[in-house]
């Protein structure tokens, strides 16, 4: 697997942002089943903040670009994704460290650290009806592909596909962690929103990177 | 979606121009950091007294900023947590030598942002606590879920904690009342019909014509069940069951009793609940010695209401009876 | 219809009674007159003020009844003016040697039931005199009509009158200063949605979707015209410019300002209104003074706003600022 | 035609009453359209009190009934209503006097201090869109059909299509007096709530008569 850089993470963080904004009512609306339906919004209004401040954020590495970003979200994103979605790229961009270009292995380790982080942060596991139910199911497929031998765009193809199943099997879970948790059993029959975001987000970014992640 | 509204990104900001507009003397509005606080806070001899939590349950929280109660809001948008930042610059704005509480109702986002904010204040040597409020029975406690939700409830931990940290208490001593308080109080909540969140523009939820949602958290979330319309006396039976029995309070109690408005239910239904609540109290020998009919901590424009109890003894009593100026008022 | 009621005809007498449970000692309730009045009233050394009108309206006015406002409200059913029956036992209850102020707003069936019940009262040697408030621009006056409606801004007649009363002044003076605050009072609504009356059990009227109705009264009565809905900002200006233009209000008056909600739109909502209105009053040099958001003269469920404005001078001002007790409260 | 004894006054009355009772949704509906909707509402609650203290009515004569039929209304009904009719009643009340029958012309003299009463009473005259506008021209049809020899079936059925036609034409008229009148030019095209239910209790007395008034 050859190794990416500034360019792919530039490509990859900017179209995770483009996600977030173009999805804002779907987000929301996945929120509202049995949530409080701000999921959408609030993405949205961070990831905003990141496309209007894009050129500006401190690329002096990889490291420090995604810490960057991370702080940027956990100051700007409210509920409960601010601070999950603000520290996995702080955790990431931790990982990543002072390089200018990262090895598959660095990314699965990286992924690995944002699970942790999200974990720690939110006091969830597997099986809690989280975005990480779609985060350690894709992290274990790229490591998979990995050591099969795929080049990233095929790894990021699988994961897609991962993703999407894995945000689908959620529906069948029932929610322990955060505001759907309340519901009980009645959580059960949706899927968990921010699953479901991660999943799209990770389709969208399978897509640019087909279409411009070599170059 | 029919509601006073413009630009819907802007409606938490308007809303609080509009509230720093009303109160020229007694607020100061921070628009960097979405924050309202009195214009004479902090004061070195005050535990200043901040509530975080999302907007669209006011007069909560930013409407009661003032003597005898809070000294900041931090309200983050409709129904989400304030971001980490908004809850640090918070913190060091209302800095104070007794410290700075940070009430937070018990939900995922919230106590995220605060932990984060505290711990971001304190590295700058600023003293503060959290003391976290969960008075909702609607869903059983669990050790798989992250335990009750702060509700209306908190009226009453806000107005006792208010009422210590003006008389000059100590930070440990406002934290014992304020949990004691919050220990004594418990709610419910019933949903006539969904709430509409300016940005989203439509109901977050479905409600059939003949539906109500028991045990509605104020964020619509579902509660215990979905069940069909009954009249005002058996709704208030069922509301009241859940919390008496949670306690649970007892024969020989005397209690204070909200009947809170979510936003959408006008004050005169809110009265018919009131008096049917009392009067089962009064039959299971509970006294009413306080009464509060109003909106408190409301979902939006939701049509419903929650009842709450506070268990009270003569310390509470007097907390609660302390004076206080806020900005909703009616004269 | 999903609204916390019983028995729709028993929508009056069980929210009276809830008030009366929850104001056990400064308010009495008369369930056969249907009455509700201070505790404490009527005083030999007090003008009695009585505000009479159909229920509806809550908080206006029968939980504006205390200390330094009403010693009395005689409401009669949903939107129906009390019968004179009522009226006429009112009075009597409240006879005071230096006599009783009747408010009343200026409708047809609140009239006659007022004049009839004070022509019985007198029969009776009381000293009885009629206030009538009719603030509401939204539709011309004519000698066609009965003249204007009065709306939300009796309640800062009741505040004045009840102020001057509370101090001692004489029926003549009281009334003096009723009059004064009641001409330079005007008033205008908009209607989001229509209400629904208990006994009706369906909404008033028929809003579409997108559509307002601007200048609706209080009991959802037509008003101006039906439009198509806009954005907050641009129904404030409508209100104002209509309010504004009709005493006219002018550069380098002090004004209170209230926006006062119809009873279904949340208060966040109302502080949009507030902004907007603040800002156009500063524009035209017109300054506020004095800030009222809240809910005071609703029309039920309905959602909506009316916006007041009433022209300060020194003696007003004092009035407005005096204290009171009422059981509309939040602490 | 023959004269009328206490006997059909309350056949008339009770009848009045129980089209006020029986037609309570239908009223609110008219007044709901330019006025407030609590026209039913209220004539029902009232008429339903007549109705309660039915037996106990003074009925030493016809004078003396109708003014105490008219102190109910007015003690018990709100809004417009109660004033309005309660004046109606005790005003035809006052007219009859201490007897024991009416004769037609006796009856059109109460209708027409009625008329003066409620004229008084609203400081309303015909064509304010009112129920002025039905009770005249009802009162001009009996008088006519007095002086044409008709009895009082006949007069009855006469006066009962006048009253609907009358009610009827009231929605080309505008509101200069009541809740409606607020909406000036809006009022047009719809029938005034007060007209429409005189003429529709008049149609109920019709009928009532057709079965037992002769009895
Ligand atoms: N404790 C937690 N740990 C990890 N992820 C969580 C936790 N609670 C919620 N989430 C994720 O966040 C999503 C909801 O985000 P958001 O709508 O911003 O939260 P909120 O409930 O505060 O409105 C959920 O769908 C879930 O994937
Ligand atoms: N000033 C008046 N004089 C005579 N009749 C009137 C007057 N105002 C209204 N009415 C009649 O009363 C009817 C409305 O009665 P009601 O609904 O009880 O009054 P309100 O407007 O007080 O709710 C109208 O349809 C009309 O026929
Ligand atoms: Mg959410
Ligand atoms: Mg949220
Ligand atoms: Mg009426
Ligand atoms: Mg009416």
């Amino acid at each position: 697997m050859s190794s990416t850089g500034q360019q792919q993470v530039d490509l990859v963080v900017r179209t995770i942002a483009q996600a977030a904004v173009d999805n804002e009512k779907y987000f929301g609306d996945l929120d509202a089943v049995v949530g409080d339906g701000d999921f959408g919004y609030s993405l949205a209004r961070g990831f905003e903040n990141v496309l209007a401040g894009w050129d500006d954020v401190d690329r002096t590495d990889i490291g420090t670009f995604l810490k960057k970003i991370g702080m940027v979200i956990t100051a700007r994103i409210g509920g409960t994704s601010g601070p999950i979605w603000g520290t996995a790229f702080m955790r990431a961009g931790m990982t990543a460290g002072a390089t200018d270009t990262l090895t598959g292995e660095q990314v699965v380790a990286m992924l690995r650290a944002a699970v942790e982080g999200i974990k720690a942060r939110g006091q969830a596991e597997v099986g809690d009806k989280t975005l990480l139910d779609v985060l350690v199911p894709v992290t274990d497929r790229l490591e998979a592909e990995i050591a099969a031998g795929s080049d990233a765009a095929q790894a990021l193809a699988a994961m897609a596909a991962t993703a999407q199943e894995a945000a689908e099997a959620t529906a069948d879970m029932v929610a322990r962690r955060g505001r759907a948790s309340y519901t009980g059993e009645r959580s059960r029959g949706s899927v968990d929103a921010g699953a479901m975001g991660v999943a799209v987000i990770l389709g969208r970014i399978d897509e640019a990177w087909q279409r411009e992640g070599a170059s | 979606m029919k509601k006073f509204v413009n630009n819907p990104q802007q409606f938490v900001p308007e809303m609080l121009e509009g509230l720093a507009l009303a109160n020229p003397h007694s607020l100061r509005y921070v628009p960097e950091h979405n924050l309202v606080m009195r214009a004479d806070s902090p004061s070195d001899d005050r535990v200043s007294i901040v509530q975080g939590s999302g907007s669209g349950h006011e007069p909560a929280h930013v409407m009661i900023v003032g003597k005898g109660m809070l000294d900041a809001a931090c309200p983050g948008d409709v129904f989400a947590a304030p971001p980490m930042n908004y809850v640090y610059e918070t913190a060091k704005l209302l800095a104070s030598p007794k410290g700075v509480l940070l009430l937070v109702n018990n939900y995922t986002g919230d106590r995220m942002a605060f932990d984060m904010g505290k711990e971001m204040a304190e590295s700058e040597g600023i003293k503060v606590e959290i003391l976290t409020i969960n008075d909702d029975v609607a869903v059983k406690d669990s050790t798989y879920t992250v335990g009750r939700r702060g509700v209306a409830g908190n009226f009453f931990v806000i107005k006792a904690v208010g009422a210590a940290a003006a008389r000059g208490d100590e930070l440990d001593e406002v934290i014992r009342v304020g949990k004691k308080v919050n220990d004594v109080t418990r709610t419910m909540g019933v949903a006539l019909t969904a709430c509409t969140p300016p940005a989203k523009g439509s109901p977050l939820f479905e409600l059939g014509d003949d539906e109500i949602e028991m045990g509605v958290g104020i964020h619509g979330e579902p509660g215990r069940e979905r069940k069909k319309m009954t009249n005002a006396d058996a709704i208030v039976d069922e509301l009241l069951d859940a919390v008496v029995t949670d306690l649970p309070y007892s024969s020989g109690d005397q209690v204070a009793l909200m009947v809170n408005g979510l936003g959408g239910t006008p004050i005169s239904e809110l009265y018919i609940l009131f008096r049917r609540a009392h009067q089962q109290l009064a039959e299971r020998g509970i006294t009413v010695t306080r009464s509060y009919v109003n909106e408190y901590c409301t979902s939006l424009d939701m049509a419903g209401a929650s009842l709450t109890l506070v268990k009270l003894d003569e310390e509470i009593d007097a907390l609660l009876d302390a004076p206080a100026e806020v900005p909703i008022r009616v004269f």
